[in-house]
C-alpha cells in the first residue's frame, strides 16, 4: 500500500502546472548512466493487515520476556514498565516531531528534556546533563574523547571489569581517532588497584570503570577515586543498571567527573537491545565541551519562561569540524520514556526499585548457592547480578534451561576465558519469587540429571 | 493555553505511586546484604507526585509541542514525511518489545531473520554488497563508514591518507566526522550550477595527491539538485585513491530511480528516520545503517546476521573489522520499523515515493518561485532551496518568515542551511502531502511576500499564536540554566 | 495501590482547614445502623504490575480470534481494524471527556459526531442518525417504541429471521411497556411474504426484517416494503453486519422508515459483544422523534462554525418522563472508532469490504457444499454468512474444530430446532483464503473419521 | 488554533486508503453471486481521503476537546476521575479484545471467570445478592431494575401496582425509565434540609394505596447529601408493598462505608463508568450492572455467569426471569476495566476513595461557601450543590459563571441540576485531584466572585480563550442541521 495521498490523476494535473508532462521531466538532471533500469528487487508490497500477518508471525519466532523467566542482564536489564510510561510518550505530538529546533512550536519536548537533564543529575548527583547520546557505549567514547581534548592523543585506562561490548566499542573508535586504550585487570571480581596504580601516567587523559561492574559486583569507587586524582586522569564511572542508583552512592558524591551511562532500563522497551539511551552528566567545569544536545531555560518576548537548544556552538551543525562530538539525532523519545518513568517512580519509587533488586538477587542468590556445585564466583558485595560457578557448562546448562522455559544466566566465558564454568544471574524487581524458585528447582533437577 | 510549571514544582512530600510490583521475597535490611558505605545516604531528590499529576504534566506538555500529525512540516534535510501507525504497532509487539539482545540465537529467529532481510533490502536499494545495521544515527553511519575507509588504506599501507574532501554545502556531521576519525577536512567549492566545482576538485586533488583519504557528498545534494557530473567526480576521487562516502539523508529522492553504488559511492549510509519513516521522535532515536562495497565488506563492523541450513545466526566479523561501533545490533525497533515500511511500500511503492517527493519539491518551487530568489534555477529533486535575500533587503529575514509560519499552523522551513546560500529557506516537502497542502503553503509564503513589502511588523513580531514568543537565545547560551535546582526555585507547594 | 494524591497528612491538614478531625466527622449523617461495620470482602489490592499479571493470565484463557481461526459470525462480525483507528480514537482528550455539555470544550467530540451521523446516512442511504444507543437489540426496541408512540399499545411484527437474542430483548421491553410481539416465520430461509400479508393488521405499528438476515440471506427487500407500507406501519430493517452495505442496496433506497443497526464491527474492537454499538437511523419527517442523543451544527458568537447538542427537548434531562427514550450514556466512544473507521476506508474501501466479504464467502461456501454431506441449508443469495447442513451434529463437529484450532460455525439447533444439523458459517474478509482452505481440510478429515 | 473543517470536505475523488487485505480468492464479478437487483447500484458516498488526512483530522479534532488527562472536571454527578491507563492496556488486551461472544465456554473461561466475580464484587460492594452485568448504563439498568420489580409484582399478582415515586431532585433518566416501564411517575418534595420530605411521602403513600411499585432514589441525593431517613423511608415504602430503587450515580460517595443493600433497597445499579472509572468516553460506553436482594433474583435477566467443578458456563435463566435485556454479554471490555480497578484497589483502596471523595467536596465546599449561597449547609457526601442566586441578582447566571470558568482550563460544574436548586452548581471533585488542584479551583471560584461585582463583562462576554465562543443553541434547535450534506456544501477540492 502507499501513503502517498495524490492520485495519478492529480500528479498529472500538477505536472501540468508546472509545464513538465511527466515525471521522467523532472528527473533529467541524472545522467542516464546512473539511472537504475530495472524495478528494485524488492518483495512485493503488502497491504496492512498482511504486513501484519508477516510481522506477527516473525516476532513470534522470537523469544519474549512475559513468555520465558529471564535471568539475563549483563548490560541490558529487564525492569517494570508502568503502563502510564507508553501511553504518555507514545503521544503523536512528541514521537512525530524533529528536533526542536523551532522552540516555539516545542516546548513540549523542549521542557521535557530539560527535565530529564535535570532528573539525570539528581539520580547521578552530577551537576549538568545532556539530552541523550546513541547508547552507553557510545556514551563511554564520548567521555574518552572529551577526556582526551580536541587533540586526541593519549592513552585511557579502563578496567577489564567494563562490559565488553563497550570496551570493544572503545577499541574501535581509540585506533581509528588516535589514543590508546590500556586495560586492567581484576582482583577477586573488582578492578585491581595496584594495577590502576601501576598503569597511571602522565597521558593518562580518563580512568573508566563500571558500576557495579560488568559481573554486577560493587566497585571499590572511593579508592580508586582517590588514585585517579592523584593524577590529571578524569574519573569516568560507566553504569550499565541505573537502577543501581535508586540504592548505591551516586556517582558525584564519590568524586566522578564523568558519568557515561545506559539508560534504556529506565522505562524504555528492552528491544533486543537498541533503540538505547546513552546517558551523560559531568560536572559543570565542563559543560562546553560536553558534547550532544543541551536545552536551557531562557524567556520570550513577553517575559513567559521558555526552553531552547543551547550552548550549539560545541555542536556540529555550528562548530561543523571543531565540534564536541558528530553527533546530530541522538535518542530523544527514550529520554523523554526516562522522564516520564523517573517522575512517575518517584522518590520513594526509585529507591524502592533499587532495594527490591538488591532483595530480591540476593534472595535468587542465597538459593542458587545453596545448590550442590553452585557458588559464587566472587565474595563480593553486588547489586542485582552475580557471578556463579556451575557444576556443569553454562552453555549447556543454559541449553536445558531454555527447554523447560528459563533463560539463564550470562556465559561469561564468551568474554572471560579464566572464568569458564561462570554464569551471571541477574535478577530485578520484575521477576517474582515464583520465577526465581522455579529456576533453583530446575536448577536442580538438571544438575541432578546430568550426574 | 496556559503555561505549565515543571515537574518538580508539582507533587508535595510523601506523594508517590506504588508502581512496582509488591516485595515478595524477605524484607532483609539492605545494609545485611550490602555494607552501608556503597549505599546512598538519602533517597535520590526526585519528584513526589501522584499519577494523576505526571498524566495531566506530560499530556499539557505535548500539547505544547508540534508534529507531522498535527501539519505540515516541510522541513528541509529532514524528510518529515507522515509516520505510518502500523510501524508503531509493529516495534511494540511484545516478540520485538520485549526481547533481550543477548538471547541465544535460537530463541532469536524471527529478529535475526527480520535483519538478515532488511540487510538485504537497504544493500539492494543502495546498489552495495553489504550492510552493517549497527549504527544509530546518520552522523554514526558517517563515522562508522570513515572508520572502514582508513582501515581500508591502512590495510594498504595508505596510513599517509589523511584528507577528506567536503563540499562546501554539506552537513555539519560529515566535518565533524572527518575530525573525529582524524582526518583533515578540505572543503570542496560549489560552481553556478550548484554541484562540486569540477576545477576545484582537481586542483584540490592535485594539491593533496597522495593523501586523499575520501570525497563525502549528498547526491542531491543539500541544495536539492542532482549533480550530473557525479561519475567524473568519481572518477577523479578514485583515480586519486580516495573512496566515495555517500551521505543519504536525501535518499527519499533517488529510490528505484538511481542508486549511489551505481554512481561509483563506496560506502553509504542511509537515515532510516528520514527515507524509510521512522518517526524522528523529537530528535531520535533514528538508524543510520551503512552499505558498502564489495572490497570494503572485510572491514565491516561485527556481528552480521547470517544465514544457514539451521537457521538464522551472528556471524562474527573477520580479523579485518574495525569491530564493533556499539553495543548489541543497532536500533533494533528502529529497525523493526524500516523492515515494515520497506515491506509495506514494496518496490513499485518506494519508487512511487521518490518520484512524487521531486514532483512535490519542483511544484511548490514553481508556486513561490515569483516571489522569492531562487539561487539556482532548475529541476530540483525532493527538496529545493529559497534564499529570502529579496526580503531581507526590505528588513525581513529567513529567521523572520520562519516565525510567521508558525503562526498558520505550519511548520517552517530550515532556515540558514546549507550555508552557501544568503538567508536560505530549504523546503522539503515530502510524498505524503496532498496537493490542498502545497497549495495553501504556497499561498502562504506568497503571502507573508507581501507583507513583507506591505506590514513588514507582523512579520517581524511573529509568532502571535504560539505558546511562547521569540525566545531569548543570547541569554540562553550566556547564562545557561541546564537544570532545574531546588535552592534557586523552591517547589512552592502548599 | 491508590489513584487518591493526598497524602495522609494532607489530609489532616485539610480537615484541619474545615474544622473537623477525623473524615468520621463527615459521615456523621449516615445513621450508625446502616453504615458497614465491617471492611468489604473483597481481594486485596494489587499493585499494577501484580494486577497485570492477573489479568493478562485470565486473558490468556480465552479463545482470541488471531490465535484461532474463526467462522462465527451470527451477530458478530471479525473485520480488520487498520491500525490508524485505536491510534486515533485512543488519545485521551476523547476516551476522557464526558458528554458534551459544554460545547466550548468539546468540539472534536461533537464535530467527529456530526460526522458520525452523516457517515451512517451515507451508509445506510437514511436521512438522520443519532450519535448512537447502547447496541443492535435495543435500537430494535427503541425503533418498535418510537414507531409506537407515546402511547406504547399495539403490535409489532417481527421476522423469525431476526437474531434470536434481538428478539428476546425485544419480548423482555415488549412485556414491560405494554406491546405485542408477533413472529412471522419462514419460507426457504427468508421471511415469509405470505405470512406477513396475514399477519398484518390496524394495530400493527411495525414490522421489523433483518436484511441480511439471521441466516445470512438476503431479504426480498422490495416486496416486503411493499406490503408493509400497505399499512400505515414503519418498516424497520435491522442490520447486524454492517459490512454488507459496502456492498447492498442502502435501506434508504428500497423505503426503509427506521434503520436499527450493530455498528461494532465498523471499526471497534469485537471484545466479547461489548461494549457494543447502536445505530439508529430515520427519515427527517420523524427526527423529533427520534431517541437518543444528537449533535447539529451551528455557530457561535464570533459567527464560527462549531457544533452542539441539540433537539435536546426529546431527552430525559429536559422532558423527564415524557423523553422519547431513557437513554443517556450511550456509545459515543465507538461512534469515533465508525467514525475513524469509515473515513479511513472510504469509498473504494467500503466497497471493497462488501466484496470482499463476498467472494470470500462464497468460495467457502463453494469449497465446504462440494465436501460430501455438506450442502445449503437454503438455496437463497446471501452476503457473508451462509447455513449449511451437516453431516454430523454441529455440535460434535465444532468440539472437534476446536481440538483442531479452528472456530467452526454457529450452531443453529441452539435456537430453531428446526435446523437440527445446521451450522451458520461466516467468512469475511479478515479469513484467508489459506484459513478457508485450512477449514474445508479439516471438516473433510473430521466428517471422514466420523464414517 | 485554526479551526478544522469536516472529513467530507476533505480529500479528492479516487483517493483512498487501501487497508483491506489483498484480495486472495478469485475475483469474480458480483453480480454472479448475488443477483444484481440486491447491489447497490454505486458504491455508499463516503469521504474520498489519504491516511495522513484523516490522522491529522482527528488529531486535531482530539485537541479541540477537553478530557480529565487536561485538567480538573469537577462536573457534577458524573464522577470524572482520572481513568487508569492499566485499565485500558488490560482490555486491550487480544484475550478480551479479540474474542467472539459466542464461542463455547471452555474457550471463554478466563472472561466467565471474570464476570463471575465481577458480580461477586458488586453484590458485596452493594450489599446485594445477585448481579447482572448486561446493562450498558446506568439509565439501562434502571429499566432493567423496573422491569424486574414490574415481574416480582405481577408474579404476587399485584398488576395493579402502577406508580413510581421519585425525589423532586432526581435525575431525568429516572422519570424517564418510568415511563418506559409503564408506570406512572409521582415526584416526591424535598425538604428544608434537602432530603426526602417524610411528610409528603406518608401522604403521597396513601394516596397511591396499592398502587405503588417502587421508589428510585439516590443516596447521597443529586444534592450530594445523605438522607438520614433512609431506614424509615425504606420502612415506608416496604409497608406500602413498594420496592426500593437505588440509583448508584452517587455511589462513589459510599464505598465500605454504607451499602444500599443495607439501607433497605432492593435492586441497585451501579455506573462503572463513573464510580469504577472506566472512562466515560466522551458519553459511553459505559456499564449499569443491577444487584438485587434475594427476592428478585429469580426475575434477574439471564444468561448469568457460573461456576462447577468443571468450570465456568454460562447458566440460562430461570422461567421467572425478565429475559435478556440486550445481545451477549453486557459491555464487555468496561466490565474489564471495572474489575481491575476493583483488583487494583481492594477493599482498603475502595473505602479510602470514598473518604477522599468526601474529603474534597468538604473542602471545597467550606472554600466557597461565603460567596456562594448554599441551599443545604450541613457536611456534603462526595459532591454538593451551590446556587449563583447572589450572582444571578448582579446579572451573572451559572451558565455564564461556567463560560467564565471554562478560561482557565478548568471544566464547569453541572448547571442547573438538580432542577429543585435556582441556578445550581453541582460540584464534584472526586478523590483523585491534589489539594493544589483544589486549592486553585476554591481562588476561581472567589475570582469569578469578585468579577461579578467589579467587572461582569468579563464573566457576560466569556469563555475567551476557546476554540469556539458561546454558541447557539437556539438557531440549532430551530433549523437542525445533523449531518453534512453534500448539495448543500459541495467539497471545494481542487
Ligand atoms: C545532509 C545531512 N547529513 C547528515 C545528517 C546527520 O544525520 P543524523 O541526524 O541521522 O545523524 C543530516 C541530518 O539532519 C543531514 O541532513
Ligand atoms: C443521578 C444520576 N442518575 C442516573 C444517571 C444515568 O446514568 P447513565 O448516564 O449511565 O445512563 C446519571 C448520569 O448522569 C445520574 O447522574
Amino acid at each position: 500500500m502507499s501513503y502517498v495521498p495524490n492520485t495519478p490523476a492529480e500528479q498529472q494535473a500538477m505536472l501540468r502546472e508546472i509545464g513538465a508532462t511527466t515525471i521522467e521531466d523532472l528527473l533529467k538532471p541524472i545522467p542516464a548512466d546512473v539511472r537504475l533500469q530495472r524495478p528494485l528487487k524488492l518483495p512485493a508490497a503488502l497491504r496492512e493487515m498482511d504486513v501484519r500477518r508477516l510481522l506477527v508471525g516473525m516476532a513470534e519466532q522470537n523469544a519474549d520476556l512475559d513468555q520465558y523467566i529471564s535471568f539475563l542482564g549483563a548490560g541490558s536489564y529487564d525492569h517494570v514498565q508502568p503502563s502510564i510510561v507508553p501511553h504518555l510518550v507514545k503521544r503523536s505530538e512528541f514521537y512525530t516531531s524533529y528536533t526542536p529546533y523551532q522552540p516555539e512550536y516545542s516546548q513540549g519536548m523542549l521542557q521535557a528534556t530539560y527535565e530529564f537533564q535535570t532528573l539525570v543529575c539528581q539520580i547521578t548527583g552530577m551537576d549538568v546533563a545532556n539530552a541523550s547520546l546513541y547508547d552507553g557505549s557510545t556514551s563511554v567514547v564520548e567521555a574518552a574523547l572529551m577526556a582526551a581534548g580536541p587533540g586526541g592523543r593519549g592513552e585511557v585506562i579502563v578496567s577489564r571489569a567494563l562490559d565488553p561490548q563497550y570496551r570493544a566499542t572503545l577499541q574501535t573508535y581509540a585506533r581509528t581517532r588516535g589514543f590508546t586504550v590500556r586495560e586492567i585487570g581484576l582482583e577477586g571480581g573488582i578492578t585491581s588497584a595496584k594495577e590502576l596504580r601501576d598503569a597511571l601516567n602522565k597521558d593518562t587523559k580518563a580512568v573508566i570503570i563500571q558500576h557495579p561492574n560488568f559481573f554486577g559486583a560493587l566497585e571499590d569507587v572511593h579508592a580508586i577515586e582517590k588514585i585517579v586524582h592523584e593524577t590529571k586522569a578524569l574519573f569516568v564511572v560507566t553504569i550499565t543498571e541505573p537502577a543501581s542508583l535508586g540504592s548505591l552512592e551516586p556517582p558525584g558524591a564519590y568524586g566522578a567527573d564523568i558519568v557515561a551511562a545506559e539508560g534504556m532500563s529506565l522505562g524504555s522497551p528492552i528491544g533486543y537491545g537498541g533503540p538505547a539511551l546513552g546517558l551523560f552528566a559531568t560536572r559543570n567545569e565542563f559543560v562546553r565541551r560536553m558534547p550532544g544536545r543541551i536545552v536551557g531555560k531562557t524567556v520570550d518576548d513577553r517575559g513567559q519562561t521558555g526552553y531552547v537548544l543551547t550552548l550549539q556552538t560545541r555542536e556540529q551543525h555550528i562548530r561543523r569540524e571543531r565540534a564536541t562530538s558528530n553527533i546530530c539525532t541522538n535518542q530523544e523519545l527514550l529520554a523523554i520514556f526516562t522522564t516520564v518513568y523517573l517522575s512517575a517512580l518517584g522518590k520513594q519509587g526509585f529507591s524502592e526499585l533499587g532495594s527490591q533488586c538488591i532483595r530480591k538477587s540476593h534472595y535468587a542468590q542465597q538459593a542458587i548457592c545453596a545448590l550442590p556445585g553452585f557458588s559464587l564466583a566472587f565474595d563480593h558485595p553486588f547489586f542485582d547480578e552475580f557471578a556463579v560457578n556451575c557444576p556443569i557448562p553454562v552453555e549447556t546448562l543454559n541449553a536445558e534451561l531454555r527447554d523447560r522455559g528459563v533463560i539463564g544466566g550470562y556465559d561469561l566465558s564468551r568474554d572471560y576465558p579464566e572464568l569458564p564454568n561462570a554464569a551471571l544471574f541477574c535478577v530485578t524487581e520484575a521477576r517474582t519469587r515464583e520465577d526465581i524458585d522455579t529456576l533453583v528447582t530446575v536448577l536442580e533437577e538438571i544438575v541432578g540429571a546430568a550426574k | 493555553m496556559s503555561t505549565e510549571s515543571l515537574i518538580f514544582e508539582k507533587g508535595a512530600p510523601g506523594r508517590a505511586i506504588p508502581l512496582l510490583p509488591a516485595l515478595d521475597v524477605p524484607e532483609k535490611p539492605l545494609d545485611q546484604l550490602i555494607p552501608a558505605s556503597y549505599l546512598r545516604a538519602e533517597p535520590a531528590p526526585l519528584p513526589e507526585v501522584s499519577e494523576i499529576e505526571v498524566v495531566r504534566h506530560y499530556t499539557r506538555l505535548s500539547q505544547r509541542n508540534f508534529g507531522v500529525d498535527m501539519g505540515f512540516y516541510p522541513l528541509g534535510s529532514c524528510t518529515m514525511k507522515y509516520n505510518p501507525k502500523i510501524n508503531e504497532d509493529m516495534a511494540a509487539l511484545p516478540g520485538f518489545a520485549r526481547m533481550h539482545p543477548l538471547v541465544d540465537d535460537s530463541l532469536a529467529q524471527g529478529a535475526i531473520k527480520l535483519l538478515y532481510e532488511l540487510e538485504q533490502y537497504i544493500a539492494e536499494i543502495t546498489g552495495m554488497t553489504r550492510v552493517t545495521l549497527q549504527p544509530a544515527a546518520g552522523a554514526h553511519g558517517e563515522i562508522t563508514g570513515l572508520m572502514i575507509i582508513k582501515a581500508y588504506h591502512e590495510s594498504r599501507g595508505e596510513n599517509q591518507r589523511n584528507v577528506v574532501l567536503i563540499p562546501d554545502g554539506a552537513h555539519g556531521t560529515n566535518p565533524a566526522s572527518a575530525t573525529l576519525a582524524d582526518y583533515v577536512t578540505v572543503e570542496l567549492k560549489s560552481d553556478k550550477r550548484g554541484g562540486v566545482d569540477l576545477e576545484h576538485l582537481k586542483t584540490t586533488l592535485a594539491e593533496h595527491e597522495g593523501r586523499i583519504a575520501a570525497l563525502m557528498m549528498t547526491n542531491p545534494n543539500t541544495l536539492g539538485l542532482f549533480d550530473e557530473n557525479i561519475v567524473e567526480i568519481a572518477r577523479r576521487v578514485h583515480e586519486a585513491g580516495g573512496q566515495l562516502y555517500y551521505d543519504g539523508a536525501n535518499a527519499n529522492a533517488i529510490m528505484g530511480i538511481t542508486r549511489p553504488g551505481d554512481m561509483g559511492f563506496d560506502v553509504v549510509h542511509l537515515n532510516l528516520h528520514k527515507t524509510m519513516s521512522t518517526p524522528h521522535g523529537g530528535g531520535g532515536p533514528g538508524a543510520g545503517p551503512i552499505g558498502v562495497a564489495k572490497h570494503l565488506v572485510p572491514f565491516l563492523p561485527g556481528p552480521l546476521p547470517a544465514k544457514d541450513e539451521s537457521g538464522y545466526f551472528w556471524e562474527d566479523a573477520g580479523p579485518q573489522s574495525i569491530g564493533r561501533v556499539r553495543a548489541f545490533h543497532g536500533n533494533f525497533l528502529v529497525l523493526v520499523r524500516a523492515y515494515t515500511y520497506i515491506r509495506t511500500n514494496g518496490p513499485d511503492g518506494l519508487r512511487h515515493i521518490s518520484d512524487s517527493a521531486v514532483l512535490n519539491a519542483n511544484y511548490i518551487m514553481r508556486g513561490v518561485e515569483a516571489d522569492y530568489d531562487l539561487p539556482f534555477n532548475r529541476e530540483c529533486m525532493h527538496e529545493f532551496v529559497l534564499s529570502a535575500d529579496r526580503q531581507k533587503a526590505l528588513g525581513v529575514s529567513a529567521l523572520d518568515i520562519a516565525k510567521r509560519i508558525l503562526d498558520f499552523d505550519v511548520h517552517p522551513p530550515t532556515v540558514y542551511f546549507p550555508l552557501i546560500v544568503h538567508e536560505a529557506m530549504m523546503i522539503e516537502p515530502t510524498e505524503t502531502e496532498t496537493r490542498e497542502t502545497l497549495d495553501s503553503f504556497i499561498a502562504l509564503m506568497r503571502q507573508i511576500a507581501r507583507e513583507t513589502r506591505d506590514e513588514p511588523q507582523t512579520i517581524l513580531e511573529a509568532p502571535h499564536f504560539t505558546v511562547v514568543g521569540r525566545l531569548d537565545q543570547t541569554l540562553a547560551a550566556r547564562k545557561p540554566d541546564l537544570r532545574w535546582n531546588p535552592s534557586r526555585e523552591p517547589a512552592t507547594v502548599s
